[in-house]
């Protein structure tokens, strides 16, 4: 990797900002999906109208990666602060926003999200304290019900891939086909779980998640390897582009203080 | 009206908190806005068993947690964001300690929501068909769960959705930027819930970073999103969110953030940590020289601080709180 | 974002309006904020069969009502408070040419809070086993009425509260105090239901009194319960709200408040009220005209004034508007 | 009545705002109602925590009596601005306040209020257009639901005493007895009618309204012969003091253009 001259966290950025397009709007979650968000709109997307679900409207990130959606980093120039209700509420969880993107500590084949807790031998059939507790929901839940499309960023480990998810935090597409149509969702679903090693979308119709796209760094067989269910592969899986210099400049507009170029940390 | 709603945070916690209750905090997301010190002061007064109503986990519960007062919790989000995993929280749930009853975000805003409205039900169209719906942290062994978040039939349509349960905490400490001595509240920054909450709970004591006269909010009353009304008491704390931030008046403190939340992984780390910066704490004095006057003037120099500019003038010093601590106020009728 | 989206109210009123349309007025109460030019435009347009969501009639209603503009309307309250009984409306519902279906003023706010969250029906502690309830001027014959307010069983007591059906309004009015040209707005003075009339249309128009430069919003964020991102254009226009009040720039005036509601009293005043102060005004110079100058200064003197005090530095005067308006802006995308 | 020292617009007012007990959290509604809300904070509540239904706190009204609940009389001086849903919602209809005031065009003898229209034969099975088209329910409705008790302040003529309205706009004990119940109803009814004449109010069981104080200037034989329905006379029946020069001060401080001197005029 280190003669690479992105890191593959930052590739991972790129990629799911390019999800994103102008004048959409968008939430960002916490973390490296702020970045990717605030990337897209510093490089191609100038007219994102962008927001946090603690409801800070118009504001770019200063000094830093923000610790947190309500961070004085992102509350520096904000031209409006409002609440929860309004953000995850009026904004997300009624249709209104087009696109959000959450992270993920473990995903599954049909885009399901896990952030809740990790079971070594599942949870069965009485709730008990998990092995290992994550972060819950936050607003993910409420983007992955309500957003017209949801970016999922995750690290790309064999862990983090499972056939199904211990725990359904955040719903993906849940058994597959249309079974979000019984809830009733107004969002669409996930769109792209976007990865350290490439990009997957789901099929149309069973919606199950494929391999559609590599990096330049990954391979086919590498990312097979890293996954945890058997995953398929598109007919026309291909290479993703690597940054440009004006996206990988952008980018590190953003990022000044060089999160994407440290070693992942744990988090949201 | 009373003279003022001023009381010390002390007082505060004794006259309102007991072992056993339902407390909420006043927070704007996990590592803003929150009144960190109502926490740590009841850990001081030894409360325990509490149920907490936290719409995001923060460094309080947290601390709480980790300290091993809180039999129940629920919350939208447990983590601390970039910051991590809550260690102390993490620890007290994956040992049973604390039963962790999970909603999202948006759902613990409409639970207090309904609250506030006395509805008997909030309609969910999130977190259904999720884990969320179908598993109870407090009732385990209701799987698929019928009660947690169960289903209500549209009469307009006859399409099913689900139905939260309102939430009415006994008591919510309510972190604001600006209090008037009457309990007139400005929150600068995201609200997250406060307001709410505000109107949810059952009583309401407001801990604020500073305390204007009451002509501040004659000239901005439609920021007075928390009229004194609504507010049983006030209690004047600067730095009261540390080591989390508070928009206008200081930033995060990195180095804390961490340094606590690794103590909290560990028993003994928190027995530590309760020493050094609970316990051992004696006045608001005490607690801001623990802070560190150059710690606090690093963080005091937040980009936020031109937040602040309007309401300057009408900032009242120490020692014009003082004063007016000095005379018990009377009740709140 | 787009260099601005001020545009001119006949502009607005051109691009966003059409006969038939369900429109939704952006006001504090009966007799307070309104944007009731946006209103005399519609009629100066000839816009015609609307179905109007007036959280509580104003003299907008009043006025389209009788122009004969409306069809339906859905109100909270009808009448002008102390001004007495809304005369044009008045006609307009006895004669059966508007069909007015009735709610609480809460109802209102509720169901507007439940196109705002796109929830099938919101949760009805109000307006059950009365008349409001029983009976729908939309579906007459319906008695007591099933559809208007009909029955939900709470799922967790099983006791059977109503459900309001939720509004949607394809576009919006909403009269603020001042504006951004990017569309962030300020309202002093109550809210009433703008803040979730922002979120439930379709489209928003804002209606400003004033135009401030954005640094203004960057100064008060907390202040700016409408941002940019919701809004579709901007509209310039002192004195949007007359002969009612807003809260900073002008009181209620008394005088045409009363000559005006008298005029609608009757077909023959109404054409005359419109020749004179709807069809006959050419332009916002006119407009201020015909409100005459020394009215506009007697009203102005208003003891809100202070209010707007933190604001003055940035409101931007009639010249630097008009350089702005020249330039076309982009469409909002 | 010229002779008196007072007018019977005023004595209602002092009767109203008696109903008022220092320290509760109450509403007023716009004109009459307000005056005496306002007055009994003035007098013998200074405690009283008041608003109004469009989320104005703290506020008293400078320069005559406010034209509507959110007039820039009411405006000019308030602690907090908030909103309908705050006010009618968080605040009333969530049963928190204790009192509210509210006027009638109607108003029968189980305390139902009719401020939407008058039927001159009657509304029938099938909905039409009113005869004469009123104000409609306001927030009156979500105060009779939902506040701790309702005092309802109505001018005294026979044509608004009626042994039935043509329409409930607000509930008071709807068929009498316990129908409220029915409705789950936090707030407990009307305990009051004030009028220009006297004091009517519930009878414990049924619920029935009973003539309970005349004034100094009125009768109960005068009061009968203004009210449409058979009503009874209270076993306590007893003259209501007339205002005393204290009441009568207070509540021309706040009265300051006399509006309640003047010939009554139509309105909420």
């Amino acid at each position: 990797m280190s003669e690479l001259p992105y890191t593959r966290q930052e590739m991972m950025a790129i990629a799911a900002g390019r999800e994103l397009r102008d004048g959409e709007l968008a939430i960002f979650g916490v973390g490296l999906s702020m970045l990717a968000g605030y990337f897209a709109q510093a490089h191609h997307a100038p007219r994102l109208r962008s927001m946090t679900e603690g409801g800070v409207y118009g504001a770019t990130p200063v000094g830093g990666l923000p610790w947190g959606i309500e961070c004085n980093r992102l509350s520096a120039n904000a031209t409006s602060f409002t609440h929860a209700l309004d953000a995850l509420g009026f904004l997300v969880a009624s249709g209104r926003c087009d696109v959000g993107i959450i992270g993920a500590a473990q995903v599954d084949k049909f885009g399901n999200v896990n952030t809740t807790g990790i079971w070594q031998d599942g949870l069965g059939e009485h709730y008990r304290a998990p092995d290992t507790r994550l972060t819950g929901a936050g607003g993910a839940n409420d983007i992955a019900c309500g957003a017209g499309r949801v970016v999922i960023m995750v690290s790309h480990e064999a862990k983090r891939f499972a056939e199904r998810v211990d725990y359904i935090s955040s719903p993906g597409y849940l058994e597959g086909g249309n079974a979000r149509a019984r809830h009733g969702f107004v969002g669409g679903g996930p769109s792209a779980i976007v990865t350290t090693l490439g990009v997957l979308r789901p099929e149309p119709d069973s919606k199950e998640f494929v391999l559609t796209g590599y990096y330049p760094f990954s391979s086919v067989a590498e990312i097979q390897a890293h996954t945890g269910w058997a995953l398929r592969v598109a007919a026309d899986v291909q290479e993703i582009a690597p940054p440009s210099s004006a996206e990988l400049a952008a980018l590190r507009r953003v990022d000044v203080t060089g999160a994407l170029r440290k070693p992942a940390k744990h988090g949201k | 009206m009373p003279a003022h709603r001023l009381i010390s945070l002390a007082e505060a916690v004794r006259r309102y908190t007991r072992d056993g209750m339902q407390y909420a905090s006043g927070a704007a997301l996990p590592i803003g806005s929150d009144a960190i010190v109502f926490g740590r002061e009841l850990l001081r007064q030894r409360r325990s068993k509490l149920h907490a109503i936290f719409h995001c986990n923060s460094q309080q519960l947290n601390l709480l947690a980790a300290a091993g007062a809180v039999d129940k919790a629920e919350c939208g989000f447990s983590g601390l964001e970039v910051f991590g995993f809550a260690n102390g929280l993490r620890r007290a749930v994956e040992s049973g300690q604390t039963a962790l009853e999970d909603y999202s975000n948006l759902a613990m805003a409409l639970r207090l929501l309904g609250g506030a409205l006395n509805w008997p039900f909030v309609p969910a169209t999130v977190n259904i068909g999720s884990d969320i719906q179908h598993r109870s942290a407090f009732a385990p062994e209701d799987y698929p769960s019928t009660t947690k978040i169960p289903t209500v039939t549209d009469p307009f349509s006859g399409r099913e959705i689900g139905a939260f349960s309102p939430l009415r905490p006994e008591l919510a400490a309510i972190h604001v930027s600006l209090a008037d001595p009457q309990g007139n509240a400005i929150m600068l920054g995201s609200e997250w819930s406060r307001f709410e909450l505000s109107r949810a709970a059952g009583k309401v004591i407001l801990i604020a970073d500073a305390i204007v006269d009451g002509a501040c909010m004659l000239q901005f009353p439609n920021l007075v999103r928390i009229p004194d009304i609504l507010v049983e008491a006030v209690v004047y704390h600067p730095f009261a969110a540390w080591p989390q931030s508070s928009p206008g008046w200081y930033d995060a403190d990195e180095a804390h953030m961490l340094h606590m939340n690794q103590a909290l992984a560990t028993a003994e780390g928190t027995a530590q940590y309760l020493n050094e910066f609970v316990y051992g704490v004696n006045s608001l004095d005490d607690y801001l020289a623990r802070i560190g006057d150059d710690v606090r003037a690093r963080l005091s120099a937040t980009a936020t601080g031109f937040l602040l500019d309007p309401f300057r003038q009408w900032i009242k010093t120490p020692e014009q709180v003082a004063a007016l601590l000095a005379h018990t106020p009377e009740t709140h009728a």
